[in-house]
């Protein structure tokens, strides 16, 4: 399976975003740059974390604007893979690839702790990987994850299954709204989370939880 | 219409520069004439304590500097160290300390931002950062704000670069009220053949201006962090420095791809005194002269000087001199990182320092003259007084379990997890232990087994009482959390914050303190390879406390064997290593003493080096052979306190045996110096082996849910946890 | 050149972290009587232009492509 | 009920590296002509008192301690 990683400038985790890609799918994915119109065939585009613009003016918005991200729209429409980590989720927000909005952390500071996570949808193809219900280790890292969405998108998220993952056992870090921490488009093809599940993927992080969901998306067996 | 670049110069505009009279006149016996404004300011800024060193070079000289491992020593951005298979790390401390105070965000935020420059442009890619913060009394009316706006400037500007905080320490004492210390240190890795120096070669190069453009920010800045506060410090507020770490990461990427390129002579990066500082360096290093045309600096404010121009502290610049052949390659990179990119001047052969602006010349100065004609003082010192001894029956006894929860609720002692989680630690995917334990750890990435340990270190009190030993002793105790993760500790960086050296005990601090580092740093072969020197730091008359910050890097080879505080599982043995037949005797200084009995008394503890060697190296030895399963040393609060953060950690509880004649008080709470608690199986523990000279006792087991020292009423784990984790939160609110 | 100031506000009904801590803050510090913060954004924007009505389009243009996430912001452009 | 709104604006000469970046972003956007983008905060209070001149004092003293960070901030208090 083929990948594509979306850079553009003040992103930071891009290199641990390439480094999972690479050891769980076995071949590095391609990368693709801010002012790049067109992206490669592949059948997964990963915009990694960081501070795209510094997170200037908001979190993910001056970048959901550059060329690259209407490329990235024209994939999504046609069924690729797509999925936004952290500050990644960020821009597919702001770019309307996903509904809602996300807003500073409740506490206002920004947060770097693990958190337990609930499988909340695992008929995804992000997420088959694991049982549903299951909860997860996995750690997080911002200080905008707060998911906000008015009444009606919230009741149709939630009604629709697409809410995919959520913080559990208590662990919500920023005041999500239903302790949301990851969301899936109405199609099932774009993913947005806040936690990094590619900070968890070996012995050296301590665990591997996070490995599930690069072994789903990518097609390989566990 | 043209900028006015004249100024007369009066005595009083030269005091306003931080020159003395004598200083003055040896510029003018320097350069046969009245220096022009801008050379006024050019000499202030390259003569005052911050660049010149002018009250420490003498005894800076005497610190060890050079080993095996050493690239490069102190003179360059950063200190170089090789770490084995053609690698090498890189890395400084440094401290923003007055910029922090006067606006505790952005001062904090610029001080992290300029270390991590020094790292990447040596050509390292920075992969740790510490920061060692020092605040007045909790209940002193600005320590929360400027806690808080510590805490997110640093966090604030390392999270948005994207590098891992790995440790670093936080400390209260009324002493900093009105003088909080912000110590950054950063490290980063390179090809030990790829180090990028400040050193230009070759004559009518272009020297090229990289990064942000230049605003008035911080003009006065590097004049301001050796000056004095007093209570005109409103006025001296507009010279605050805004940190832009987007444009700091762009930098690095931009620079590392264009190091890359082969494009690069010579690269400075631009910090206290910007344009001038790093543009005389880089000629005066190479033998060369620098004509600079201000006319091509990218500027961001309209009408600025050339006295602005040269001394603005703008942050995120460089300065470069590149192979004219590159040089659109070089735009090329820097514009796709949307940076700004001029040619600003060129190398010349007459050793001069030339400034033009606006067809004017502004400056023309003997540029090697410069820095090593700076004042260089023999400041008159005074012999610190030895404290009064500390008899034992004058220490007040309390019940040990009562004062180990209490001494783990205290604001130096308690948990910083309020601060760390505010710090990004993981990013990078290397950390292996995050902050909490004794050392930070991150491993070498692209290597199987290497891995690299960091810890900040110094105990003010100590220093306070004795700066030789407190010099030894933050020495010594770095050396030993590194040890503690079975690190080798190859090389350190110091950080010299002190008050004002034109008073004889200060100075007398400063040169017994060195002192102390030297003599540590010779017997623990743990060379000092870059460092930075804070005078000055008082108020109204009262210095701080000496505060030597040593921050050491040490190298695992296998981290699959690395030890760690936390107790590894139940039932297991507990040694103390290294300690006397009664566990501990030195209450002088001590936390037990300070934090529970408010007296700061009693001398500092003794640290015997060829002792800590000894024991170190065999710790290490029982960590690398795989025998010791948790290990961590005994610092502040001493074995009481050690034992209670492993079983903390690990949520497992342990029994301590105190023989029924114990001081029980000494035993737990003394801080006697080289001790380590260390773990193992209980088979191991059979056939431990005793090493030559180093005292271990078997001191109790672990397992259960609380903690039991000798006859004192079992603590449950839970109890300690919330006293140690509590303070900070419930502090900030 | 003309002057302009955009100013962005959160809507009604959208959670505002920032002006909950403020008003908390406020409380803390003795500010009673401090019924509600709302946090929002200025922009000052100088355009090098003399048409003032074409500005007022072009901002108008700024702000829904840029300036305001509409989402959940309102915003407002005022010529100076 | 009183309302006011208070305009944090960073004084000049201070760096305003979000500015910038929005001054890029338009540009990139094709908003050309952009000669400066500086950016500021506004705070929408409700006061419960009836008295303009006693709230007028109050916010402009939220504003020294809390609001503002005057070291590199200007404010601006307007009763509505
Ligand atoms: N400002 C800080 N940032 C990150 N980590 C910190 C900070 N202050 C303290 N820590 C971490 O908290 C732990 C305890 O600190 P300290 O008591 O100074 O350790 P030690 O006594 O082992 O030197 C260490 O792991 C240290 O790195
Ligand atoms: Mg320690």
């Amino acid at each position: 399976m083929k990948s594509a990683v979306v850079l553009l400038p003040g992103l930071n985790r891009d290199r641990d975003m390439i480094a999972a890609l690479t050891k769980i799918g076995g071949k590095p994915p391609v990368t693709v740059w801010q002012t790049d119109t067109e992206i490669p065939d592949v059948d997964l585009i990963v915009i990694p974390g960081g501070f795209s613009y510094g997170d200037y003016l908001r979190c993910g918005a001056i970048a959901a604007r550059m060329p690259v991200m209407r490329a990235v729209a024209e994939k999504a429409a046609q069924g690729v893979k797509v999925m936004g980590v952290c500050n990644g989720f960020q821009i597919l927000l702001e770019a309307g690839l996903l509904p809602g909005a996300l807003m500073r952390n409740a506490s206002l500071k920004f947060v770097c702790r693990e958190v337990k996570l609930e499988v909340a949808n695992a008929a995804t193809a992000f997420t088959s990987g694991y049982q549903q219900g299951q909860v997860i280790r996995c750690p997080v890292a911002h200080h905008d994850g707060n998911y906000f969405a008015d009444t009606d998108t919230l009741a149709r998220i939630e009604g629709n299954g697409q809410v995919v993952f959520r913080y559990a056992d208590g662990t919500n870090p920023n005041g999500s709204i239903n302790d949301i921490a990851g969301i899936v488009n109405d199609a099932g093809n774009v993913l947005g989370l806040m936690p990094h599940p590619e900070n968890l993927i070996e012995a050296a992080h301590g665990g591997s939880d996070g490995r599930a969901l690069f072994e789903s998306v990518l097609g390989v067996a566990a | 219409m043209t900028i006015s670049n004249t100024v007369s110069i009066t005595d009083e505009l030269i005091a306003a520069h931080g020159l003395k009279p004598d200083e003055y006149q040896r510029i003018l016996k320097l350069i046969g004439r009245e220096p022009t404004y801008t050379e006024l300011g050019i000499f202030s800024a390259m003569w005052n304590e911050h660049c010149s060193y002018k009250s420490s070079k003498k005894w800076l000289r005497t610190l060890p500097t050079s080993g095996p491992c050493v690239i490069q020593g102190p003179g360059e951005n950063a200190g170089v160290v090789d770490i084995g298979d053609g690698q090498a790390v890189v890395f400084k401390m440094e401290s923003h300390n007055h910029p922090s105070y006067i606006e505790p965000y952005q001062g904090a935020a610029t001080g992290v931002g300029g270390i991590l420059r020094d790292v990447f442009t040596m050509g390292a890619r920075p992969v740790a950062t510490m920061n060692a913060l020092r605040f007045g009394e909790p209940e002193h009316a600005k320590t929360r704000h400027l806690v808080s706006g510590v805490v997110s400037g640093v966090g604030g500007y390392g999270n948005a670069f994207g590098v891992p905080t790995v440790g670093g320490e936080v400390q209260f004492d009324a002493r900093y009220n009105d003088n909080c210390l912000v110590n950054a240190f950063a490290a980063g890795l390179a090809d030990a053949d790829a180090i990028f120096y400040s050193k230009a070669e070759g004559v009518g190069l272009p020297v090229v201006y990289l990064g942000a453009k230049t605003g008035r920010d911080g003009v006065g800045g590097a004049t301001m962090a050796s000056a004095e506060f007093d209570d005109s410090i409103d006025e001296k507020r507009p010279t605050v420095q805004v940190g832009d770490p987007f444009t700091e990461k762009c930098l690095l990427e931009a620079c590392l791809e264009l190091m890359a390129s082969g494009a690069v002579i010579a690269i400075q990066d631009m910090g206290a005194a910007g344009l001038t500082c790093s543009a005389v360096e880089m000629g005066a290093k190479g033998d060369l002269g620098i004509r600079l045309d201000l006319d091509k600096v990218p500027v961001r404010e309209e009408r600025m000087s050339a006295y602005e121009m040269m001394l603005s502290e703008s942050q995120e610049r460089m300065l470069m001199v590149l192979r004219p052949e590159q040089e659109k390659e070089a735009e090329a990179i820097f514009h796709k990182w949307g940076l700004d990119f001029a040619i600003v001047g060129e190398t010349t052969d007459d050793l001069r320092f030339r400034v033009f602006h606006q067809g004017d010349e502004v400056a023309n100065l003997p540029i090697k003259e410069l820095g090593d004609e700076a004042p260089e003082y023999d400041r008159p010192w005074v012999e610190p007084a030895a404290p009064a001894a500390l008899e034992r029956t004058d220490v007040p006894d309390m019940d040990v379990a009562e004062a180990l929860v209490k001494l783990l609720g205290t604001p130096n002692i308690s948990s910083r997890r309020w601060v760390w989680e505010q710090y990004d630690t993981l990013i990078q995917g290397n950390s292996l232990q995050l902050p909490g334990g004794d050392a930070g750890v991150i491993r070498v990435e692209g290597h199987a087994t290497k891995a690299l340990a960091f810890s900040s270190d110094v105990n003010p009190r100590y220093c306070e009482a004795d700066p030789f030993e407190g010099g030894k002793q933050a020495v010594a105790e770095c050396w030993r959390n590194l040890t503690a993760t079975g690190a080798l500790p190859l090389a350190a960086t110091d950080n010299l914050n002190f008050g004002n050296p034109e008073r004889p005990e200060i100075m007398g601090q400063l040169v017994h303190a060195i002192k102390g580092i030297g003599e540590a740093c010779r017997a623990l072969d743990f060379p000092i390879v870059s460092g930075n020197v804070s005078l000055y730091n008082e108020t109204n008359g009262q210095g701080i406390l000496p505060t030597p910050t040593i921050g050491g890097v040490g190298l695992i080879d296998d981290w699959s064997k690395m030890a760690r505080v936390r107790f590894a599982a139940e039932n297991e043995e507990i040694f103390l290593v290294g300690g006397p037949r009664e566990l501990g005797t030195h209450l002088g200084q001590s936390a037990y003493l300070r934090d529970l009995h408010g007296r700061n008394e009693g001398p500092a503890p003794h640290v015997d080096l060829a002792h800590e060697k000894a024991v170190g190296d065999f710790v290490r030895g029982l960590i690398r052979s795989g025998i010791a399963t948790a290990v961590h040393d005994c610092s502040d609060g001493g074995l009481g306190v050690a034992i209670a953060e492993m079983a903390i950690a690990s949520g497992i509880g342990a029994t301590v045996d105190l023989a029924d004649d114990c001081d029980a008080v000494a035993a737990l709470f003394g801080e006697d110096q080289g001790r380590y608690v260390v773990t193992m199986s209980k088979d191991s523990a059979a056939a431990l082996a005793a090493a030559n000279g180093v005292n271990i006792v078997r001191i109790g087991t672990t397992g259960g849910s609380s903690l039991k020292l000798g006859r004192a009423r079992a603590i449950p784990v839970v109890e300690l946890k919330e006293a140690h984790e509590g303070w900070f939160p419930t502090f900030m609110g | 050149m003309i002057k302009a100031r955009v100013t962005v506000t959160l809507k009604n009904g959208v959670l505002d972290p920032q002006g909950k801590a403020i008003e908390g803050a406020l409380d803390a510090l003795g500010f009673n009587g401090v019924g509600s913060v709302r946090q929002g954004k200025v922009f000052d924007l100088e355009l090098d232009t003399a048409d003032k009505a074409q500005a007022e389009i072009e901002i108008n243009a700024m702000c829904e492509k840029l300036l305001a996430n509409t989402v959940i912001e309102n915003y407002q452009v005022e010529i100076i």
